[in-house]
């Protein structure tokens, strides 16, 4: 950390408490719990890019799984869905693991020719059929139960904050197998096949009702800090929030968001540490020298292929990390709110602004580009607001300029990403 | 020490390597001369692992080598350089040597993140050998420069320093001295008798100079148009006639093209 | 004639909406293939820039209907096409300007220039937004039928029957055209020859004395031309939508990746097989079945492969086994 | 960075110079996938607002708005914009969100903890009904599981005997989907194939294709006006799939008969409301106004901001704490009905302590947990437009 960063972060905490004097401490606290995961998102893009230059735009699927992960853990079980059609799925999933190894099986012992895509083909369609025929009448049978809140098997009724392990734990082995099926095309095809099988991962979250509700949502997750309600009839609390000498509501939205803070401050230490660790370590200057020559690495007897797997799971955990603790401080799943331009190509644009291969940079990115992706729409209307002043109040011109205004998002994002690639291409804090 | 049978390398309908078939010496320097297009980086790079043969075997003190992947030929001790120098550029000199050893315990992530005495114990084994390395090719004073910018003759040293930062049974030397300046190319010359009479490395080696060729090499093999010419002391290769014509015939083949535009 | 039922069922419902869906995505994935061939980069604002030369197109057309102006059964879009190929080369130049020629002249790897197309795609995102708004558009106009389903069922007095609309026509004989005068000018004028060249071996084509500024200017024109042809011919069909436009991307990127990604044939193929794929596999062959077997045999269920939930996947799952036997695509693309 | 330090103190100086009025927060996705039907409805809430300023009857001080964009399917997005307005543009009530996620997530993130009163025009996920809520949310639109009840009393009086159904692929499709077939099951009808829709897709004939082999007489379509819905129409009526359409609130428009023409005569759906003269005021003024009040959830969004407006009159107070529960006094009988239009008439009766039964532009009449009854019009596409058949 030189007197540059420690400049460049000082002026982002500036701006933070700047919001909070100007707009209010909530907002303040409010941002800064999703620049901590933003930051979090962006180490995982970052392990995967900045270490090894491995081009995934999946992102956006690991966040989601995480998502997933938190009410498969999280959320007590439906009995009665497991009682009507539990048994069916599970057999159904087994059916269609065997399907898969019998296929796999099949492609490595029978030798190539007409023999062996003939047993593949029969091994798939005999265990699509079977595999349809035993979930199709299950997943009915769920769905069927309670449709209004429940419809879905449920989770595992275990501590919130357990399932930030398993988000690790599912993203990781989902990418272990995205892995094993793409690493090995180049980056331009890794990148279009990652957002597609992202795109895969989504649209299972849509549409699989048993597993988590489909579109249908599920409310009301877990917290692993009180409710802000509860904080405002307890007496404790309110006697402190009297001798600091702030209003109940307020006080209680602070600490709320302040817990939030702690926890996901302590995670992204702990991750920070680790990478830090590892980078600057002979696995560290393994990987940079991967990732500067490949073919001269494999000659230096690194199994590159291996290395490659093992940083695009880190990085997928980390970002099923984020997902989870997303969804953590949202309290509710939406499989519909993942798009990629939120949850790939902005977690992109953090790294590239923050400088990527270097985490403190990722941190950064991740912090700024949060912070001017909720605080460009207000200065926008303002500066809108400004330039059409002038305009009489019917002017057609004036009312589209309004409406346009929310997509000056976009825009400066867009142009913010152009501007670094051109003038700071190593981002605001350059891999050393 | 390594033995080449009947080896057949195809791209598309062009024929790189085309049935050529050799033996190397253990303890021997062997010089790998023809002219360009002869099939000898191609060859390189079949018994090196890059490309999979289309057709033939390569053994390694009798044993089947063909088709493994280049990281398991290093373990093995098949060490290669390349024509164009590979280093990794936005490391230093001394990071270059440092990443060779294998195996090492600090490139595992639980011991790097959690037996920190342990890796910092064997770094420190690994520094002072490459400190050695640095030490024995003159280039100390660029320890902790980026391998990106070092000149051209000081990256193929450290290539060849990445040679010695193992224990290294046969090493192939794609070009060495390509571009290398005559003081850089005698140290080179050096290093490589004396790493061959030190520490007992094979070496193979790829080199259109012929002086070069002539003070350290014995044998020499000749290829041409994908097949082995010759094979002798580099005097005997010089008199074989069939070896003067397929570097005349390509020779003016090449006068040709460079005037036609070709690069 | 249980057969021709059948065959006339699935033409109508799986074969004419699959081709006329695969000649839009075909000429958009011509583009991306062009734009990989020549400048080396996957062109991530493709679907954006695509939505730009459409709103040019809608505006003008909007112009001429109020001018009175009119084709007949013909679309007046059509003949608005040149303002919007002029707004999609003016912004594909721009961009191109400011931003990708830079780094060709620095040579920077691909993935920069990626990256740098990603922050275009955001800026020409907004900028459609501005021009046009969010909103759906609706700029066909016209007869909207060759002939209508029951007009076809009248006229043979078959059970199923079959329509097809004049966007459709419009569509198929647009892209052949296009492809057709594409291919000629790529294999047979001068500057298409050069183009190859220049796609085939950079370096070789340099020395040879073509002008690389002249050949990324015409290739950013042919770009232009593709993709505002792609835009509207698909606004036509549908309608226009910003947002749709940027979806869009995926199966264009898909199509262009599996014919094989710098090859032209390859683009044209992997669009259809994309598009065919989408609709075939995720149709419910059941009525289908119901004419073809014999009566008592026919199927319970709907005999859906996929739930349409899915259709996309289908693309994906395709790209990716493709990609995996054949890592540069049914056709031969570049490697680099 | 010094001149983006200056604008974000300017935004902060505009917000706090504002604070001795009355602000209201109006949060919709005006960007992302609803992003073309949200300029009406932050129009309509609007122009309720400019006419109890116009009125010069409102005692709490001038009215003004601050809009917000909630993205419509990016929650985190969305609290981030609320607790802006909330704790930043100290907004006394907020008008929205748009989706049922978003609106959830601002509900129990937001506007729970800091005691804010919100109400929606849109969201009408029936999840939202059992949500917990503090007394602070209300909602404009109906339950969608009332308007499964009353899309299928609606086929089964006309004779309908199988329909199948398709949603567009998010929480208020699917609970409406949902609703309708177990309706419509219950009637005795057949649902042979309920399947989703993607918003903007490139195409749909998949999804036509198999909805035609499934058949029904009817297709229910559970989307919205201006996506899906309207190319899955589109598609259905150009392969010849389907020639009668159940629209749901969602897909009625002006705009949707305008594109697709005369093929759709003789569908028809369903959309809140009683019999109601404000519907027709409301299109009109908003015409005035220069927007399109037919646009769907425009004037649920119009009642939304009268409706806070009036509870605070009647309550005395801006404070939600202390008008959350005059609102459903002000939205139900007995009093004098309220129309379009008619604000600055029910200020003055408020002020003179009579009491008002607030009808407005969607007939609200709030029940229960704080949503719209569910009175529904039932209209039918005549003659090019869409006419009121009977009241539901």
């Amino acid at each position: 950390m030189n007197l540059r960063n420690v400049i460049l972060f000082a002026i982002m905490a500036a701006l933070l408490v700047l919001v909070g004097f100007l707009q209010s401490p909530s907002v303040a606290m409010g941002m800064v719990n999703m620049c901590l995961i933003s930051a979090i998102m962006a180490l995982g893009v970052n392990i995967q890019w900045g270490y090894a230059g491995l081009f995934s735009v999946g992102t956006m699927g690991f966040v989601a799984l995480g998502g997933l992960a938190v009410v498969l853990t999280s959320m007590p079980p439906v009995h009665e869905a497991w009682s009507a059609g539990g048994l069916g799925v599970l057999g159904a999933l087994a059916i269609g693991v065997l399907t898969i190894v019998a296929a796999v099986q099949a492609w490595k012992r029978v030798p190539a020719g007409l023999g062996r895509m003939g047993a593949l083909l029969v091994i798939l369609v005999v265990g699509f059929v079977a595999y349809r025929a035993v979930l199709d009448p299950a997943v009915d049978a769920i769905e069927g139960t309670n449709t209004a809140v429940a419809g879905y098997l449920g989770g595992m009724g275990l501590p919130v904050l357990l399932s930030w392990v398993t988000a690790m734990g599912l993203a990781a082995g989902v990418a272990w197998v995205i892995g094993k099926v793409s690493l090995g095309l180049r980056s331009d095809y890794l990148a279009i096949a990652t957002l597609g099988i992202a795109e895969v991962i989504i649209a299972v979250l849509k549409n699989e009702d048993w597993l988590s509700r489909g579109v249908r949502n599920v409310n009301g997750l877990p917290r692993p800090v009180p409710y802000e309600v509860a904080l405002q009839t307890n007496p404790t609390f309110l006697s402190w929030a009297e001798w600091l000498g702030l209003g109940a509501t307020e006080a209680s939205s602070l600490f709320v968001k302040a817990c939030y803070a702690l926890l996901f401050a302590i995670v992204l230490a702990i991750i920070m540490w680790l990478s830090e660790r590892a980078w600057k370590s002979p696995w560290g200057r393994m990987m940079r020298a991967i990732r500067d020559n490949e073919t001269s690495a494999k000659a230096m007897g690194k199994d590159v292929k291996a290395r490659h797997l093992q940083v695009f799971i880190l990085g997928a955990a980390v970002c099923g990390l984020a997902g989870a603790m997303l969804v953590t401080l949202d309290g509710l799943l939406t499989p519909g709110s993942y798009q990629p331009l939120r949850f790939t190509f902005l977690i992109w644009v953090m790294v590239i602004v923050g400088g990527s291969g270097n985490n403190w940079g990722s941190v950064l990115g991740g912090f700024l580009i949060w912070f001017l992706w909720v605080q460009v729409e207000p200065i926008g209307l303002w500066l809108i607001g400004l330039l059409t002043a002038s305009m009489p109040e019917d002017s057609g011109l004036r009312a589209h300029l309004i409406d346009s205004a929310a997509h000056v998002r976009l825009m400066t994002m867009g142009v913010i990403l152009l501007l670094v690639l051109r003038f700071a291409p190593k981002g605001l804090i350059p891999e050393k | 020490m390594i033995r080449v049978e009947n080896l057949h390398k195809h791209f598309g309908g062009f024929h790189a390597v085309d049935g050529a078939s050799l033996h190397i010496a253990e303890g021997s320097i062997t010089g790998l001369i023809g002219p360009n297009g002869a099939g000898k980086t191609t060859l390189f790079n079949v018994i090196a692992g890059v490309h999979k043969p289309t057709s033939g075997k390569v053994y390694m003190a009798g044993q089947d080598i063909t088709g493994l992947e280049p990281h398991e030929l290093f373990h093995k001790g098949l060490l290669r350089t390349f024509q164009i120098a590979h280093e990794f550029h936005s490391m230093t000199c001394r990071e270059n040597l440092m990443m060779v050893p294998p195996r090492q315990a600090g490139e595992g992530l639980m011991s790097a993140w959690f037996q920190r005495r342990r890796v910092a114990l064997e770094d420190e084994e690994i520094r002072r050998r490459a400190n050695e390395v640095l030490e024995f090719l003159t280039i100390s004073h660029i320890a902790d420069e980026k391998a990106g910018n070092i000149s051209g003759g000081q990256k193929k040293l450290l290539e060849l320093g990445r040679t010695m930062m193992t224990d290294a049974k046969i090493v192939f030397l794609d070009e060495v001295g390509a571009g290398v300046n005559r003081t850089l190319l005698n140290t080179i010359a050096d290093a490589i008798v004396r790493l061959n009479k030190e520490h007992g490395y094979t070496f193979v080696v790829i080199e259109h100079d012929m002086d070069f060729i002539g003070r350290i090499c014995d044998p020499v093999i000749c290829m041409a148009e994908g097949k082995v010419l010759a094979e002798g002391s580099l005097a005997e290769i010089k008199s074989n006639e069939q070896v003067i014509e397929a570097y005349l015939g390509t020779g003016l083949k090449n006068k040709v093209k460079a005037e036609g535009g070709h690069v | 004639m249980d057969f021709l039922n059948a065959l006339v069922l699935l033409a109508n419902f799986v074969l004419i909406p699959a081709i006329s869906y695969g000649s839009q995505l075909a000429l958009g994935a011509l583009g991306i293939t062009l734009i990989f061939a020549i400048l080396r980069f996957s062109h991530f604002a493709h679907g954006d820039v695509m939505a730009f030369g459409t709103a040019g197109v809608i505006l003008t057309t909007w112009a001429l209907q109020a001018a009175g102006v009119s084709l007949g059964p013909l679309p007046t879009a059509l003949l608005a096409l040149p303002v919007g190929i002029v707004a999609s080369a003016a912004i594909l130049l721009a961009a191109d300007r400011s931003v990708y020629r830079f780094y060709r002249k620095v040579k920077a790897k691909p993935i920069v220039v990626v990256m740098a197309s990603l922050g275009v795609m955001f800026v020409v995102n907004g900028l459609v937004r501005f021009v046009i708004g969010p909103n759906d558009q609706n700029f066909a106009d016209g007869a909207r039928f060759l002939f209508t389903v029951r007009e076809f069922r009248d006229a043979t007095g078959l059970a199923e029957g079959m329509g097809i609309r004049i966007s459709q026509v419009i569509t198929v004989v647009v892209t052949a055209i296009v492809v057709a005068a594409l291919f000629w000018f790529l294999n047979r004028t001068r500057t298409g020859k050069s183009m190859r060249a220049f796609s085939d071996n950079e370096d070789l084509a340099l020395l040879s004395g073509i002008n690389p500024e002249r050949v990324v200017t015409v290739t950013w024109l042919i770009v232009a031309v593709l993709v505002t042809m792609a835009g509207t011919l698909y606004g036509l069909d549908k309608s226009f939508k910003a947002f749709t436009y940027f979806q869009l991307l995926l199966p264009m990127f898909a199509a262009a990746i599996l014919g094989g990604m710098g090859n032209p044939v390859g683009a044209v193929v992997g669009a259809f097989v994309i598009a065919l794929s989408e609709v075939g596999v995720t149709y419910a062959f059941r009525k289908f079945l119901e004419y073809l077997l014999p009566d008592g045999m026919a199927p319970e269920g709907l005999v859906q492969l996929l739930s349409t939930d899915y259709k996309f996947a289908v693309s994906f799952v395709l790209l990716v086994v493709v990609l995996l036997v054949r890592p540069t695509g049914l056709f031969k693309g570049q490697t680099q | 960075m010094k001149k983006l330090l200056l604008t974000t103190a300017l935004v902060g100086l505009t917000a706090s110079a504002a604070q001795a009025q009355v602000n209201i927060g109006i949060i919709f996705g005006f960007t992302g996938p609803l992003e073309s039907i949200t300029p009406a409805m932050a129009a309509g809430a609007e122009l309720a607002i400019a006419e109890v300023n116009a009125s010069g009857n409102f005692a709490l001080g001038t009215v003004t708005s601050v809009r917000g964009d909630d993205g419509c399917i990016d929650s985190a997005l969305a609290v981030a914009t609320a607790e802006r307005l909330v704790t930043s543009d100290h907004v006394n009530a907020i008008v929205g969100g748009d989706c049922s996620g978003v609106t959830g997530a601002i509900l129990q993130n937001v506007a729970r903890p800091n005691g804010v009163v919100m109400i929606s025009p849109s969201a009408t996920s029936p999840a939202l009904s059992t949500a917990e809520d503090d007394g602070l949310f209300f909602r404009t639109a109906p339950s969608d599981a009332r308007q499964g009840a009353v899309a299928t009393s609606i086929m089964r009086d006309r004779g309908v005997n199988s329909i199948a159904i398709t949603y567009t692929n998010n929480d208020y499709g699917a609970g409406l989907a949902d609703a309708i077939r177990t309706n419509f099951e219950a009637a005795g009808g057949t649902v042979t194939m309920v399947a989703s829709h993607e918003d903007g897709k490139a195409d749909y004939s998949a999804e036509v294709a198999a909805l035609a082999t499934a058949g029904g007489e009817v297709l229910v379509v559970a989307g919205y006006v201006d996506q899906g819905g309207r190319g899955i129409i589109r598609s259905a009526l150009d392969l010849g799939a389907f020639s009668t359409f159940e629209l749901v609130d969602g897909m009625i428009g002006q705009s949707l008969i305008d594109t697709i023409g005369a093929e759709l005569e003789g569908s028809y759906g369903q959309l809140p409301g009683a019999d109601n003269p404000g519907t027709e005021t409301y299109q009109g003024l908003a015409t005035a106004a220069g927007f399109d009040g037919s646009s769907a959830f425009s004037p649920e969004s119009y009642d939304a901001a009268a409706l806070i407006l009036l509870a605070m009159a009647s309550a005395g107070s801006a404070d939600s704490a202390v008008f959350k529960d005059h609102v459903m006094n002000v939205a139900n009988a007995p009093g004098e009905m309220i129309y379009p239009g008619d604000l600055a008439r029910a200020l003055e009766i408020i002020a003179a302590g009579g009491d008002v039964d607030y009808v407005g532009a969607s007939a609200v009449e709030l029940i229960g947990p704080g949503e719209s009854a569910g009175n529904y019009r039932e209209l039918e596409v005549r003659n090019g437009a869409f006419e009121t058949v009977r009241f539901r």
